[in-house]
């Protein structure tokens, strides 16, 4: 193809979008507002994996030792725990600071239950509370961390807790979670690119004609396809720009907005940063695709003259 | 140039339209069609630009076998065909200008040339002032000449002219009959369906007279013939 | 019947189509509208049944005062004017007998006689064979008789035919123009714009020239008039 | 209009949609897919909706009695509590009650802590827990609660206690997901909408030159208007029939299935029953009414020939 050629596709693509005036609005209009639901969602099920996430991580192995166990045991022990792969944290908690845990979880209306027991009267043990780097690898690390007692007499750990029932219940409904979103998100996905090749195919089919009378006069059929391709590409541009623009600002108004509210609630949205470019990109990608790809399939039924 | 040997055509819904014409125009003829309403002239002039294809027989234009034509390779054919569509058929969203430059854009002639040539044959069929105008502004008759304009811009080897004076008054189709016969002087074959008999017996060619789909006569420097 | 009092029209685009057009066309007239291509003769049609409005002046048309009159009224008005129009105009979905019944459907006829009259219609313009067949599947002359047979079926006291014989060979346009001879004769106004020399020369009627948007001739038993 | 002509609007109608066979499919489609997204998240919806009102619902208030009042005015109390308006049950839990909840609450972990209290050696006091009709009341109900002391020495009432501090923040967060799922449902009705009629314009669009040719042979606009009424209709009635079908199906079918998986984590679906007509049956209202209004307004716009 000549660069002329090429300019002059370029250009009547351009100017087909105004030529079109109604239809072009109606095909990045459609982009524009499927994309901007797909983009909500987008957010709102990264975010809500995120909170997921990190419910994940509360999850903690409660390492419990014998009274008896001398302090050089209890360094040896820590020591053996931090070499089982994938733990990522040991605090240790000794007895005292478990009473003072143990108050605030029985809260003031309670809490003189356990008056009295403070200094030499804890009858609590010293503990360990260990951090994994993957929650769902939780069952094992705690099984790995039982086995240090083997062949030790007495055996210096009374109990390893994490939660087993609470931990799996909760990776049921994380990962119910999880799925949904994804499932809702694809689901949107494949929506938006129907709706929107949809209305493409419908505004070129009008023009099929025009087609047809462009193959009477001797156009080849790339001659025909690349102002359309052109055309597609830039009504792809402006319809994904739009809601990007919006939820860009958007977004970031939000995440600023709430940040007091939502703080209150121990609840922090992902920011604009870590939600990144991957996502806006990705939106304006799949926008400008699908206006090619809509106007080429669309195209390609009409050339067969 | 053009041969059709033993060529049959019926539409997808039945209607045959063609039946047994075998015909041979040669390189720089000039020949009317002529022939009742709905006898077939349109059909037989969509088989050579290859916008219908013939259920049975062969076609041959300007060397090559349509039958046998790859899919890829009519544009190619038709570049040196310049159809007059009896229903015009201009794109509606291009000017005049435009819809007649198109089909110099087709064949990637430079823009400067593109520009030259447009507005002479604008110039031709007395256009020029109607160049920035939509087809849907024009009167019948101006667009009937903007098609006739596009026809003849690239210089074709062959004109198709489908009752190009149909919405003409007799003037400027007379204008228009003298432009073609010079386009032929200069070397371009002519294949022209018509009903209007004082053209046809005024500039004399060969006539090929169509009726219920098959040729019933073939005269050079006929005439139009059907007597009211 | 049809009267315009110093019309001037000019379109939106800014082209002046017609200057200080003034003509009285009584009852029963019979009227060819003739001139060179673009001089305004579909627009003086168009005027007639409100496809476009005047930018100055008065239209009378059977009584109603088209200026004053509502928007809502302009069907009733239409109902009693048939048109073909230069460009056909057919309903694309609807087959040949659809196009015709629809006239008739619009004026909420009875069925039977809708059934009835639409058949007789298509025998009058030899068409009955392509009742089922839809626009796209006709000739150029078997579309313009689809036109035609559309708006003589609901025997309008105005008909406005706006070059009903552009695509039809002198033997039908001679059946067609004996068809629109006998129903003028039966009462039905006509305005036929053509640029038909024969037709208005052998049926000799009421000539109107139009030339640069203006009436510059317009004589009873008048003749065609531009010599080539 | 005369009957004749009604029955005519309605045969054109219907073979219109059959005519502009791809035009019709465009649209059904649009139709179709739109409320079937809509439907999904009105389901999801409400079904988060029911999930956040259980959570609401699992607020009650708790009344500290003082260890000395005697039986009889702990009836008469619990007969006050009871006049109170919004409170809708009340349980007595005596002490040796309380302390097996504690227990309960501590976990066998931490349960010896408690070890030795049984009998009389109890430390707690009786109490009751009330709940109230309405859990936004909470407060106001404990407030009149506290009321009852008023004028009694010593005070039989303790402490009233009802989550102060928790339950409001569970209510922000049941709020929040309120309100983003409503509004993610406005927000998803209005874009089906807009893509819906968006659609049905570009169909009708493409036939602008026809209406105005009916307007050229005198057809008056409620003529021209009424095929397409009744075309938008039939698009509207196929189009959301379909969802509303693979919904009301589809929906039972997941209720069914994962009753089991859901039940372990003691959530449960809404039942088709008690989702109801009313969802289906909006959504086929919305997709016929979508569909005459959107012919509606794309034909009015070519009406003025
Ligand atoms: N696409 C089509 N499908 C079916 N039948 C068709 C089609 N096009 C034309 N025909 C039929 O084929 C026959 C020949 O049509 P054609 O257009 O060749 O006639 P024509 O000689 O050009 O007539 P005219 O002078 O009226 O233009 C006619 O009977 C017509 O109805
Ligand atoms: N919609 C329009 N917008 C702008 N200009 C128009 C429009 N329609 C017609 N014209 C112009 O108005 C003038 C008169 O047009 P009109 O159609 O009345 O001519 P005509 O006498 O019918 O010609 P013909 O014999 O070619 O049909 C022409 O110059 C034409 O270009
Ligand atoms: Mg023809
Ligand atoms: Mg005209």
């Amino acid at each position: 193809m000549k660069f002329r050629t090429l300019a002059r596709h370029l250009r009547e693509g351009c100017l087909n979008v105004i030529r079109n005036g109604w239809m072009s609005f109606a095909s990045a209009s459609a982009i524009a507002i499927s994309l901007f639901v797909l983009g909500v969602f987008l957010l709102l099920v990264m975010n809500v994996n995120n909170l997921a996430s990190e419910l994940e991580n509360t999850v903690e192995i409660r390492v419990h030792l014998d009274v008896v166990v001398p302090e050089e045991q209890i360094a040896s022990i820590q020591n053996e725990i931090g070499k089982i792969p994938g733990v990522s944290k040991i605090t240790f908690v000794s007895k005292e600071e478990g009473l003072d845990l143990l108050k605030e979880r029985l809260g003031e209306e309670n809490e003189d239950i356990i008056e009295g027991y403070e200094g030499d009267q804890n009858p609590l043990n010293d503990s360990f509370t260990v951090k994994v780097d993957e929650p769902r690898n939780v069952e094992a690390v705690a099984g790995q961390i039982e086995a240090i007692n083997s062949g030790q007499s007495p055996p210096p750990i009374v109990k390893v807790q994490y939660g087993e029932g609470y931990v799996e219940k909760m990776f049921a409904v994380t990962n119910m979670i999880r799925y949904v979103g994804i499932g809702l998100v694809i689901g949107l996905a494949f929506t938006a690119m129907f709706l929107i090749s949809n209305t493409i195919k419908l505004t070129i089919i009008s023009r099929r004609r025009e087609i047809s009378i462009m193959k009477l006069v001797g156009a080849t059929n790339p001659f025909i396809r690349w102002p359309f391709f052109v055309e597609g590409a830039m009504l792809g541009i402006i319809g994904a720009a739009i809601p990007v623009l919006v939820l860009y600002f958007g977004y970031g108004a939000i995440v600023e907005q709430s940040q007091v509210e939502l703080g209150l609630m121990m609840l922090q949205l992902l920011s604009v940063d870590q939600i990144g470019w991957k996502v806006f990109g990705s939106l304006l990608g799949i926008g400008v695709l699908i206006g090619i790809w809509g106007s080429m399939i669309s195209v390609r039924k009409f050339l067969k003259v | 140039m053009i041969e059709m040997q033993d060529v049959w055509k019926a539409y997808p819904d039945g209607t045959p339209a063609l039946r047994e014409v075998s015909i041979k125009i040669d390189r720089n003829e000039f020949v009317y069609v002529v022939g009742p309403s709905g006898a077939g002239k349109s059909t037989f002039m969509k088989l050579i630009y290859r916008e219908e294809k013939p259920s049975k027989g062969q076609i041959f234009v300007n060397g090559f076998h349509l039958g046998k034509l790859k899919q890829r390779k009519i544009p190619f054919v038709r570049r040196n065909i310049g159809v007059i569509f009896q229903d015009f058929r201009l794109l509606p969203q291009l000017t005049v200008y435009e819809n007649v430059s198109f089909a110099m854009e087709v064949i990637e002639a430079p823009k400067k040339q593109i520009k030259k040539r447009t507005m002479e044959v604008l110039d031709l069929v007395k256009l020029k002032h109607k160049a920035d105008s939509l087809p849907s502004q024009l009167s019948g008759g101006e667009q009937q000449r903007t098609a006739i304009a596009r026809a003849i811009v690239n210089n074709p080897s062959v004109i198709i002219a489908d009752e190009p004076t149909g919405n003409l008054d007799p003037e400027t189709s007379a204008g228009i009959m003298r432009l073609l016969e010079e386009i032929n002087f200069r070397g371009t074959t002519i294949v022209m369906a018509t009903h209007n008999r004082d053209i046809v017996n005024s500039m004399r060619k060969r006539v090929v007279a169509i009726e219920g789909g098959t040729i019933v006569r073939d005269e050079q420097r006929g005439e139009y013939g059907y007597e009211i």
